[in-house]
């Protein structure tokens, strides 16, 4: 049986105390370790930023790559290893930023990656400057009278471009945060979780008492019908006094990417035997330039 | 009277079918028993504008195109303006007599040969669009090549694609062109050929042998984003995907293609992207990852002329230095440069087993000119039975059993290689991060650590040294004239060797194909005592030479460069001998 | 006064006879003119394909730019001349493949630029390939058992990323087109004009034929009202058998984020002379480091 | 006892303040007339870990930090252990008498220091946040350093910010560190420090500087996207954004941030980005836009360990033939390498001028160890009085509007500059391509055309020597050893020369700033006839000296090369000419 220690990796993590990535590092343990799945069955693939050095902090097969292009990354992982479970840990710069046009062609694909978001509202790496998800006016070192641009709505973008599995957790609400991990894991297709991460040391506005103040079960707002596309848009759009979680949107309908890859139909590309081509090939391949 | 050594031309608008035509009638030709070298000429557009196909054919051994045209085929009047002055005296020039020509400029001896070639067409039953198959029926009636050569690629064509009727159509055009041209024209021509009884020879580009080189060599998955003149290498894979089990993706972008190209290889499978110099642009950053996380990965950059956006369908050799540079930092890469169809099919496999063997990424430095210009090799030049599949230092899933103790993927070795396991095995199971990190995989800071990962990552570089191929030396050991050029310079300098043979002047040639790690020792030894060394590149700042000078301190003052993008011709090698 | 002709370029179009794009261009000239804009005042900005070589075509300030990189190059011209109108064309790979997650940002924005998408559900210069925007199942070069990605739908997106204006045309209604455009010119903030433009080369599919057939006014929907997202974000998700263009969705509340930037409160940066400091701001510079 | 020279090392976990604190103590003894030179250590992390800060002061010239360390501050255990090694005889450790120490490895001669910190901290009424304050006031304790200077500097930092209450408790807190320093270690300790009469000298980094360099040079819009060492650029003139009217965007990536900035080129405005490697990697695309499409535009690269994320913290010089051949095809690029500050100075104002006067992108690399070690210099090395303004080749209204015929704003000049109009001119108005255009700016793929465009651009780069500067010689004209370094090499190497000149060895030492165009016949010139030329270089291959291998044919065999990520010091130099 698999158990949480299990992912347990000899390196301690650099996070600050406090920070909201142990919540979330805790949670997508627990989540794996429920499902059954051993660390060789899954691999976790980051970005850059302190979210991204989770990998660091797991015993599963883990590769941290470039700022903002974990999700390519991952989904060449899928596309030649389908068996595996893939998941992605980005930040709110990192993944809504410089990775924002790859969420976005993830979820129109439907690609089986699960795709949990650190939104702290800050660039925590890089030391405190506004990100995607800063609301506006917030003051930083690079927006030092307040920042102009509005803030992203990750979710809306996400059911926008299509999105089979939309959710917001809270990272301090581990369980909860686990128990959506898993649906994810075992959703068909790309799942967004957007997990509301405080940063203890950098955000100052979005703690976890401006927090816990505001989240409640999305399931709570009337109508609560994650299988109907235009209610979560709606649901997606309250942000502010009251801050919904849970799952928005989840349909089973549409196979995940990898489902329709022809050369997928055989099994995984990245497990095929290597060896060179028989001499009927080869001379098929000529023959059309002949 | 010359028999089978001439040149033809065909031009006309893009959307006219002048390469596709082109291709078929050089086809026609290799199957005729002929060489062929033929090279397309086009611009980015989609309609109109003036494109043409260049096809030298003889029965002789020769390397490359020239500027010689004996017939030339215009089915616009700018096609007849541009190509009349290239004709060799005797040489005709075929168009509609509709077309309004002003003769005033021609060069002496041309012969016009203005045939009422739409109405030919017309009296065929075959439509607008089959001028160009009258075009090569013309050809053959002129050159008296026997007719069953191009009816034979015609029915390949339509036979199979668009059903007989097109096909039918077609053979007829064709038919009465031929016959129009034999009766009016040909006795006037003086260039001929005639079918030759020889070994049965592939006509093929450098693209597609690069591309069936990475099907030999196991390929696992490719993607890419189009882009001209690389993107033909993704959809001839793709092609073949479901039949050879490579997944294909065009995806949203350069960098997304690396980095799914790297996902790929990070997940043990043989994988590559392919583009060009500006798709390459968007991908140094991942370079570096694969570099820093020693992820095989393979790119196949087919150069076009920058900077920028350029010109995005023709020719040059300037990424160079550029893909020895890109990305910060330093870490060992490998860099092939083929020339020749053969180095093009080779080194299509040979690069995914440099990739996985020094784990680290590897890049095909094609160009325009090799990838687009179809030639006649013999069948063996694809070399399918000389493959080698060699995966070097991948964990077994027996060895991964066997291990004791936690997995360092980046183990310290003599060699600079670790072994590495694909995952899925309990006992493989590791992280990587493009931070530098210690044998384990786990980011760390430390100084000493960080000196020995860059030793041991670099020390992979000496020690690839063993794959690399060193540079070829062609002609005789001491010449008056040592050519130096690297990839697709190998077809006009070998032609201009043979022209300058014909001349009584000797020389020899230098091709350098494995360019990094430079095989410095070998060059040096190769250049030692040359009398006069000419390098010749397609590019402004004489990019080889200066890596050459760099490297082994020889100093190549004479150089022949070439940069508005049109392909080095042997003329132009021989005009350059004299200029500089 | 300003005409159409102020707007010929010397240039030749190499569009393929009958190419959806010269309705366009058509379109960008008489809004400009009749606007009574001089090409002066107006920079055209364009990515890498057929639609970016509209800026050729025209006498105006043109600027073609990289493929995807439209977009970040407008803004920039925006934000040190606002008092120029900035146009991007871009086409559906430039504008929804690689620069996808710009328009994302530059709607969140509200930048002040017109983006007017020449959407051909196909890959014109480069030969055919499949976009973004091309159905399910369209076979090309790189999908020759028909592609597997869903197309995204960029009028949804826009909606979900903020964006301010969001308009669809048809190429052929090039009047229609000219009046949205001319909108979109005088609009405050980011504005898209997605426009369904025949590729007669390329595209067999989505023809003259096959968009005469199912356009129709977004007017005509139950309940129009342009001024209400949810409302938009219904309607941006009809497309099928009727496709409805015309204004989805306009807000004048949202102030253009070239408004907002303090630097320009003074009048546009670019056009304030360049001169040696004053040896007093000099000298405060230097204070701080003493 | 010695006197008024000595190096501090302050350290402590990532959070507990010390690099403010000690660049706060690095301003007090600047300020008391010391001369200062100061080097943070830090990881990339935001709590814990250890971090350290080093300051070297002294009432003489010297040019570097150094490795000894005569009193250091531990605020951690770690602390303790990684900084007592670094103790000469006599030096001491401070650090808490809770802290449990091991010191069976110490050094013979080191003094341990251990007070009872925490508690005067507390027994002040400071906060725990506080220990590094206390550290300071020891520090003038046991030096003599009289504590107006720090209080100065307390003052300045707390009474602004925080309120007085802040300023009032750490005033408080030094004072009681530094008495009980004072009355019960003092005379132990032999190194003092005494406030001497200098002019006032600036405090202050590369990347400061070369921001002021900017503001300066009339810079009117900054792109960026955060990127250690290089967003402080960014930081620094968006805090000044409003006051000198500078634009300036925090971008949703890289290639935004450099696309952002070009359109402002384009649009006629002085424009910059600021990266580093990693950032610059995807800034590559865009560089070729800037050159195909003459725009001018600065980008500051700050250099760091790679490949990939590599060492983010820390300090390389690896990116030198990166971005020189950055991008696809060949287009002029101007390299700038500032090693001083007063280089970063001026290379942040000349940039623009360069860019702007030749129509290309330029590119200031500057590196780590650069822009963020702090340094005394005089007032007069942020030369604003020196400052030029050199907009090139810009159109005046006047000029636009006696123009006749269309505007060619890529005409063919013999400079290869061509005149350029800001938009918002009737007469002025242009298209310009990424693709290759004619004179007018419109694609355009003629072979002729081509070959002027190319040969106008890259002419450019030739009329652009009149404006590089050479390589500076220091020392005797004739020597020993003679250095050959570029960029922040500077500081260690001239630090080297200083004590090689007190052991009786002469050395000299080219200073290599201005990179591209390579000035190659001054560094001919200057290392023709030296006896034994030693380069130093903080990268892994030997970057400069390959390149001026290329460029002059030069072969520097002796290297002394540091790829740990630490800076090189004056000992590593020395270490390095013994080893070679
Ligand atoms: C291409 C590139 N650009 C910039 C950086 C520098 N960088 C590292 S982390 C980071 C942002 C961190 O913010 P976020 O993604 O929100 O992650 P967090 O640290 O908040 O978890 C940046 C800009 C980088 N490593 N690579
Ligand atoms: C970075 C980069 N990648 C790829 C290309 C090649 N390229 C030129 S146009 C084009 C796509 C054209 O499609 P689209 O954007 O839809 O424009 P259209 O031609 O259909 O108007 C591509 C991929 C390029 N120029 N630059
Ligand atoms: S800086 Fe913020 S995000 Fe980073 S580890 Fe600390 S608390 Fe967490
Ligand atoms: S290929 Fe298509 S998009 Fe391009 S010009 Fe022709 S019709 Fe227009
Ligand atoms: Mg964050
Ligand atoms: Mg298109």
């Amino acid at each position: 049986m698999v158990t949480v220690k299990d992912y347990q990796s000899p390196v301690t993590p650099t996070w600050c105390p406090g920070c909201g990535n142990f919540g979330i590092h805790q949670a997508v343990k627990t989540a794996l370790a429920e499902l059954g799945l051993a660390p060789h069955q899954v691999m976790l693939v980051s970005g850059i930023g302190q979210s991204s050095k989770l990998p660091d902090y797991t015993h599963a097969n883990g590769y941290m790559t470039l700022h903002g292009r974990a999700i390519p990354c991952a989904t060449g992982v899928k596309l030649v290893r389908p068996d595996l479970k893939v998941i992605v840990h980005s930040g709110d710069g990192d993944g809504y930023a410089e990775g924002m046009g790859h969420m976005v062609h993830a979820a129109r694909r439907n690609i089986g990656i699960v795709h949990i978001a650190h939104n702290n509202q800050i660039y925590g790496l890089t030391k405190g400057q506004y990100s995607p998800t800063s609301a506006q006016g917030t003051r930083s070192s690079t927006s030092p009278e307040g920042s102009i641009d509005r803030p992203v709505n990750p979710l809306l973008i996400a059911l926008a471009a299509g999105a089979t599995f939309v959710a917001r957790a809270f990272s301090k609400n581990s369980r909860e945060l686990a128990d959506i991990i898993k649906a994810a894991v075992q959703h068909r297709g790309y799942a967004l979780i957007d997990v509301l991460q405080p940063c203890v040391t950098f955000n100052r506005v979005n703690t976890y008492e401006w927090y816990s103040e505001r989240v409640y079960p999305v399931s709570q707002e009337p109508g609560y019908d994650p299988s109907d596309l235009n209610w979560a848009l709606r649901a997606a759009q309250i942000w502010g006094d009251r801050i919904p979680v849970g799952i928005f949107y989840q349909t089973e309908d549409v196979p995940a990417y990898e489902e329709q890859v022809p050369a997928l139909k055989a099994g995984p590309v990245g497990l095929r035997p290597i060896r060179p081509l028989p001499p009927e090939k080869a001379q098929a391949l000529k023959a059309a330039y002949m | 009277m010359m028999k089978n050594d001439m040149t033809f031309v065909l031009g006309g608008e893009a959307g006219q079918g002048v390469e596709s035509t082109g291709a078929g009638f050089a086809l026609a030709l290799a199957r005729a028993g002929l060489r062929v070298f033929a090279v397309p000429d086009y611009r980015s557009r989609i309609r109109g504008g003036h494109n043409f196909f260049q096809i030298r054919a003889g029965d002789y051994e020769f390397f490359s195109h020239n500027e010689q045209v004996h017939l030339a085929m215009a089915l616009t009047r700018e096609a007849v303006d541009s190509h009349v002055r290239q004709l060799v005296p005797g040489g005709a020039i075929v168009y509609d007599t509709s077309l309004k020509v002003d003769k005033s400029a021609w060069p002496d001896g041309v012969q016009d040969f203005a045939m009422p070639i739409a109405d030919l067409v017309q009296g065929a039953g075959g439509s607008k669009l089959m001028m160009n198959t009258a075009m090569v029926g013309i050809a053959a009636g002129l050159t008296g090549l026997d007719l069953r050569f191009v009816e034979g690629v015609i029915e390949d064509n339509f036979g199979r694609k668009r059903g007989d009727s097109m096909a039918e159509a077609n053979l007829k055009v064709a038919h009465a062109a031929r016959d129009y041209a034999r009766a009016h024209f040909a006795e006037r021509f003086p260039f001929k050929l005639e079918a030759v009884d020889a070994p049965k020879r592939l006509l093929i580009g450098g693209n597609p042998a690069m591309s069936l080189g990475a099907l030999a060599g196991g390929i696992q998955f490719m993607a890419g984003y189009p882009m001209t003149p690389g993107s033909p290498i993704l959809e001839m894979i793709t092609a073949k995907s479901a039949e050879f089990g490579v997944v294909t993706k065009h995806a949203e972008d350069e960098i997304a293609a690396i980095c799914m190209a790297i996902g790929a290889g990070r997940a043990g499978a043989r994988a590559a992207t392919a583009t060009s110099g500006g798709g390459f642009s968007l991908m140094v950053e991942a370079l570096g990852l694969a570099g820093m996380t020693e992820v095989p990965v393979v790119v196949f950059e087919v150069q076009r002329p920058g900077p920028s956006t350029g010109l995005p369908t023709r020719t040059e050799q300037s990424d160079l230095m550029f893909v020895l540079h890109a990305s910060q930092g330093e870490f060992p890469r490998i860099v092939l440069a083929p020339g020749t169809i053969e180095e093009a099919f080779r080194d299509g496999w040979r690069a995914f087993n440099l990739a996985e063997k020094y784990q680290c990424p590897v890049i095909v430095l094609s160009d325009h000119f090799l990838a687009t210009s179809l030639q006649t090799v013999p069948p063996e030049a694809l070399d399918f039975g000389g493959v080698v599949i060699d995966r070097g230092a991948m964990l077994t899933p027996e060895q991964l059993d066997a291990l004791e103790g936690e997995y360092k993927r980046f183990a310290f070795t003599d060699s600079g290689i670790s072994p590495w396991a694909p995952p899925g095995h309990p006992k493989g199971v590791y992280r990587s991060a493009s931070d530098e990190h210690d044998e384990y995989g786990s980011i760390e800071e430390d100084a000493t650590n960080r000196r020995l990962m860059m030793e041991k990552r670099m020390r992979k570089l000496e020690t690839s040294r063993a794959d690399i191929l060193p540079p070829k030396l062609y002609g005789p050991e001491r010449a008056a004239i040592t050519f130096v050029s690297w990839g697709s310079g190998y077809y006009p300098v070998r032609e201009a060797m043979r022209i300058l043979a014909q001349q009584g002047v000797s020389s020899n040639f230098l091709h350098i194909t494995d360019v990094w790690p430079f095989p410095a020792q070998a060059v040096a030894e190769a250049l030692r005592g040359a009398k006069r060394i000419m390098s010749v590149e397609s590019n402004y700042t004489g990019q080889m030479a200066g890596l050459i000078r760099r490297e082994t301190g020889i100093h190549i003052e004479e150089q022949i460069l070439r940069y508005d993008g049109r392909p080095i011709s042997p003329e132009y090698i021989l005009r350059g001998l004299e200029g500089v």
